[in-house]
């Protein structure tokens, strides 16, 4: 393992000192390190609070800001949060207007995030994101996983809770978005968990990990390594077949990287998609293309596709400051 | 049953000792299906308990196996914390601090359904369900502290075979059948610790 | 060689269509694919033009937009471009006010860019960029080679450019920037040039290249993984030996990844960093993290520091708006 | 000398030919001291000459040679497309449509000028300079294009030893020693090919 780290017991408590301290004209972090929010807190209006497992990075705490989130919880690497450090970002970000939950369908965080609800004073509600179509979502398992959508959930509401919007339109809103939203990505290479010391799993030179999750695990098959237009064709297929847009729609396409993969990358795989998406006579209104929803240092890349509205398009649109998106 | 200061801070060492030794081994069997946290999240919350054990030990033992269970909740993270800390919390609000063989068999039946209340689910899903409601069982069937860490150890063992239908490893759908639940194990672990302390006991 | 890529000879044209339809709201691509410019070309201001081999993106083309670039030429993968094409992008970003162009000291650049000069009709103006203290500067050789502080010159003239500064102030502001700032990196893998199809060099399991150049060129010496503190006292000394910076001055601090290592390990060493600029004297003002001067898909990350005074500081904090840098 | 199209036309494939031959020789040379771009920028631009050769034949030889020059600045890119295109069109300009041996003797020693002046350094920096002016220097002692051709691949040899001092070569200091420069390489190729034909040509 190789890793600009020092102590393996210390490396989250550094990489968030580093990351509070590079941002600490938008964010601040709570003294005891349980959450990060926002420099200058918002005044009368909904909070939102979300959080998971570190590793992720920037998701979540680089979306605290202005248009976005009020607080982060990081819990150690690849673990969700505990229900005490939740909680105490709850009560930090709620003006009194209560305060709305943006989490990953892992169940870690459901319960974790629900046992903070139901020590929370104020009025506390839930929108749960589970965007990867790699993983079966039939009704006896644990559903879907949450990914690279969350970002394009916690924007949007993000933007909405800045205009005012209410609670409970917050979480209808929310849901309208998560619905509107799939991903999928492929691997090429494993991440290390620093604790583990070794990758979670192998590839082979020429192979991938297609639906891979983003704690590295496995998605739906080993495959040899193809050209980024089959892989593109391979998880938009995936994605459409359950997302079936209307012909003609528009949409937001966001091509995540991993961690490991430059950005050259990603904008030659974004012009891939955004070519096929023509030509299955969807619209590419809008674009994102950067490493925000990372699994340490895996290399590889997911796609999201969100049908958008005018509702939407002009949410995502709104302005937002955070340390990594900003507009 | 007595449950005197010694007894409690025994059973406490006892349950912390298991963990501190097969966390490894935890660690493995989470990474073959789920994400490798399991060895190190138990460590971390049992470790914070035995940080406690002394005061812990003190108290009536409805308040200690409550405190225990906040203190997992509040270290653990993780689907395990909240699982292990609602056992512990439901078994501290449902026992007396002297309970009999009876209040602790419904005890540990409450404890039961809170856990696949907070899980959203039941045995046969290859989850730490599937030890701890055999357990119940034996236990309700007069079943001695041998006999119930064997059931423990047994059932454990049993997860091998089985689809996951929670946890992590239900993401890997087929590819979970053939090895044992991480969370079934420390279960199994901690059953056997105990059991191995009370035997002793009433030796 | 395991790239998200179709064709080899294709790699740079799919990666600049992809960037420049993900920013059509910010930039313009040339027809021709010669060069990047503005959506909106900037009116009656001097121009800065930038380029350069290409590989190291975001920069140059990440940093078109308002507060920073007019123009910028991208090159084949590692190879300066030709003189052509940087000649269409002086001729696009020319208002008529003169055009300054910013290059980094490597010979090709060097003489590409002078070539494009010679062959325009406007005034046009050069500052160099050689911060990189990994390599001697002995007057008889090349000098240093121009890497990651080429993009706090870009930025605060860009600034400067925005605000109405004259040609020969924008090239003393430059130069003065250029002298204020020196960067050293380190790898902690190579990268692979798609064409050559093998990794530059070959680092072993426990082994770093201190002072790496841009273009996995070696540095000053191989040497065995050791800690992030260590690696960032290392390389702040190379730079603090040569920069000389006054006590008590305020600083610039910029972590720059090399494309293949996470965001959570750059603020990582951010942390280290800024805490040994601290015991050395200095105060970090400003600070930068992430990975924006790569080398294709190289782990690793530079360390750049720039001695600020009131002027410097309040361009780098005027709005920028580009695809890679925003606020 | 007289210069007639097909004379023309052959010494371009000439030139055209051994760089598309040696250009993977080429690449290898830069990736041991260099960026690895040589061997693919040399081949892109003789292969646009080559695109153009019928045409380019046809016309005077300075305005053939000047073109040439201006198809390599503008193919190539790197270090050595300015320098290969300063060489091709100092020579251009240097030149008359059929110069004696003294003009073409005095065009190639401007032009080796102009290269030295475009890339600010002179021979014995291990770079095609050292190859450029000993063929200068064997040109102007009035040396056939065999001998010529020698030199040019002598001199490409002894660049091995060389400490380089300019090109991106110098960032490596000491590691350099030990390899051939790739720009007196492929110098070399290109003078040994346009010697062959020449030679062939007065036989
Ligand atoms: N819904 C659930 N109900 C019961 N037990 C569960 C449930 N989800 C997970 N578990 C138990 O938790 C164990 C995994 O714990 P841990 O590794 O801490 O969780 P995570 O998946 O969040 O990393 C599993 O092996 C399983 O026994
Ligand atoms: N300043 C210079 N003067 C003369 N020749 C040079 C100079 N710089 C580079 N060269 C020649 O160019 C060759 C490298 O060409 P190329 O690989 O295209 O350049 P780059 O270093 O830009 O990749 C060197 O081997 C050397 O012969
Ligand atoms: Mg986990
Ligand atoms: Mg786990
Ligand atoms: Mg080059
Ligand atoms: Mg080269």
């Amino acid at each position: 393992m190789k890793k600009l780290i020092n102590d393996i017991a210390n490396v989250l408590d550094e990489s968030l000192d580093g990351f509070a301290a590079a941002h600490a004209d938008l964010v601040a972090m709570d003294p005891g390190r349980r959450f990060v929010q926002r420099r200058t807190p918002a005044q009368a209006k909904v909070a939102l609070v979300s959080g998971g497992g570190s590793g992720h990075e920037p998701l979540h705490a680089g979306f605290v800001g202005r248009g976005m989130l009020d607080a982060a919880v990081p819990g150690a690497i690849f673990t969700s949060p505990t229900p005490d450090r939740i909680l105490a970002a709850i009560e930090a970000a709620d003006t009194g207007a209560g305060v709305v939950l943006i989490v990953k369908n892992y169940e870690g965080d459901v319960m974790n995030f629900e046992m903070a609800a139901e020590m929370a004073e104020g009025e506390v509600a839930r929108v749960l994101v589970d965007d990867d179509v790699a993983v079966d979502n039939s009704s006896y398992t644990i559903g879907r996983r949450g990914v690279a959508g969350t970002l394009v959930v916690e924007k949007i509401l993000g933007a909405a809770a800045e205009k005012g919007m209410a609670l409970p339109d917050l979480v209808a809103l929310g849901a309208r978005v998560n619905a509107a939203t799939r991903s999928m990505g492929v691997a090429l290479s494993s991440c290390t968990v620093p604790a583990a010391g070794i990758p979670t799993f192998q590839l082979g030179e020429d192979e991938i990990e297609v639906g891979v999750g983003i704690h590295g695990e496995p998605g739906r098959r080993r495959a040899p390594m193809v050209s980024a237009d089959a892989i593109v064709a391979e998880l938009l297929k995936a994605i459409l077949d359950d997302l079936k847009p209307k012909a003609g729609s528009k949409c937001l396409l966001f091509v995540n990287g991993f961690g490991g993969t430059p950005s050259s990358e990603l904008y030659l795989v974004f012009n891939a998609a955004r070519k096929r998406l023509e030509v299955e006579g969807l619209s590419v209104a809008r674009s994102l293309v950067g490493s925000y929803v990372t699994s340490l240092e895996m290399a590889g890349c997911s796609l999201t596709v969100t049908v958008l509205d005018d509702e939407l398009t002009a949410l995502w649109d709104e302005p937002v400051s955070t340390p990594a998106l900003r507009w | 049953m007595q449950m005197d200061r010694d007894l409690l801070y025994r059973l406490i060492e006892a349950a912390v000792g298991t963990v501190d030794s097969h966390w490894q081994e935890l660690t493995a069997l989470d990474q073959a299906i789920g994400d490798g946290d399991h060895g190190a999240g138990m460590k971390r919350g049992f470790d914070a308990v035995m940080a406690d054990a002394d005061k812990l030990a003190e108290q009536p033992l409805p308040a200690t196996l409550t405190a225990i269970g906040r203190t997992l909740v509040m270290s653990m993270g993780g689907a395990s914390g909240p699982l292990y800390g609602t056992f512990f919390m439901e078994l501290g609000k449902s026992l007396d601090a002297a309970p009999d063989r009876a209040a602790l068999n419904a005890g540990f039946t409450r404890a039961l359904a809170a856990v696949a209340a907070r899980g959203k689910s039941e045995p046969g899903q290859k989850t730490m369900l599937d030890v701890l409601a055999p357990v119940s069982a034996a236990l309700d069937a007069g079943a001695d502290a041998g006999t119930v860490a064997r059931v423990a150890h047994d059932a454990a063992e049993a997860t091998v075979p089985m689809l996951a239908l929670r946890g992590r490893a239900a993401f890997l759908g087929e590819r979970s059948v053939g090895h044992m639940d991480p969370g079934a194990r420390s279960s199994s672990l901690i059953i056997g610790a105990v059991c191995a302390v009370l035997e002793e006991q009433s030796a």
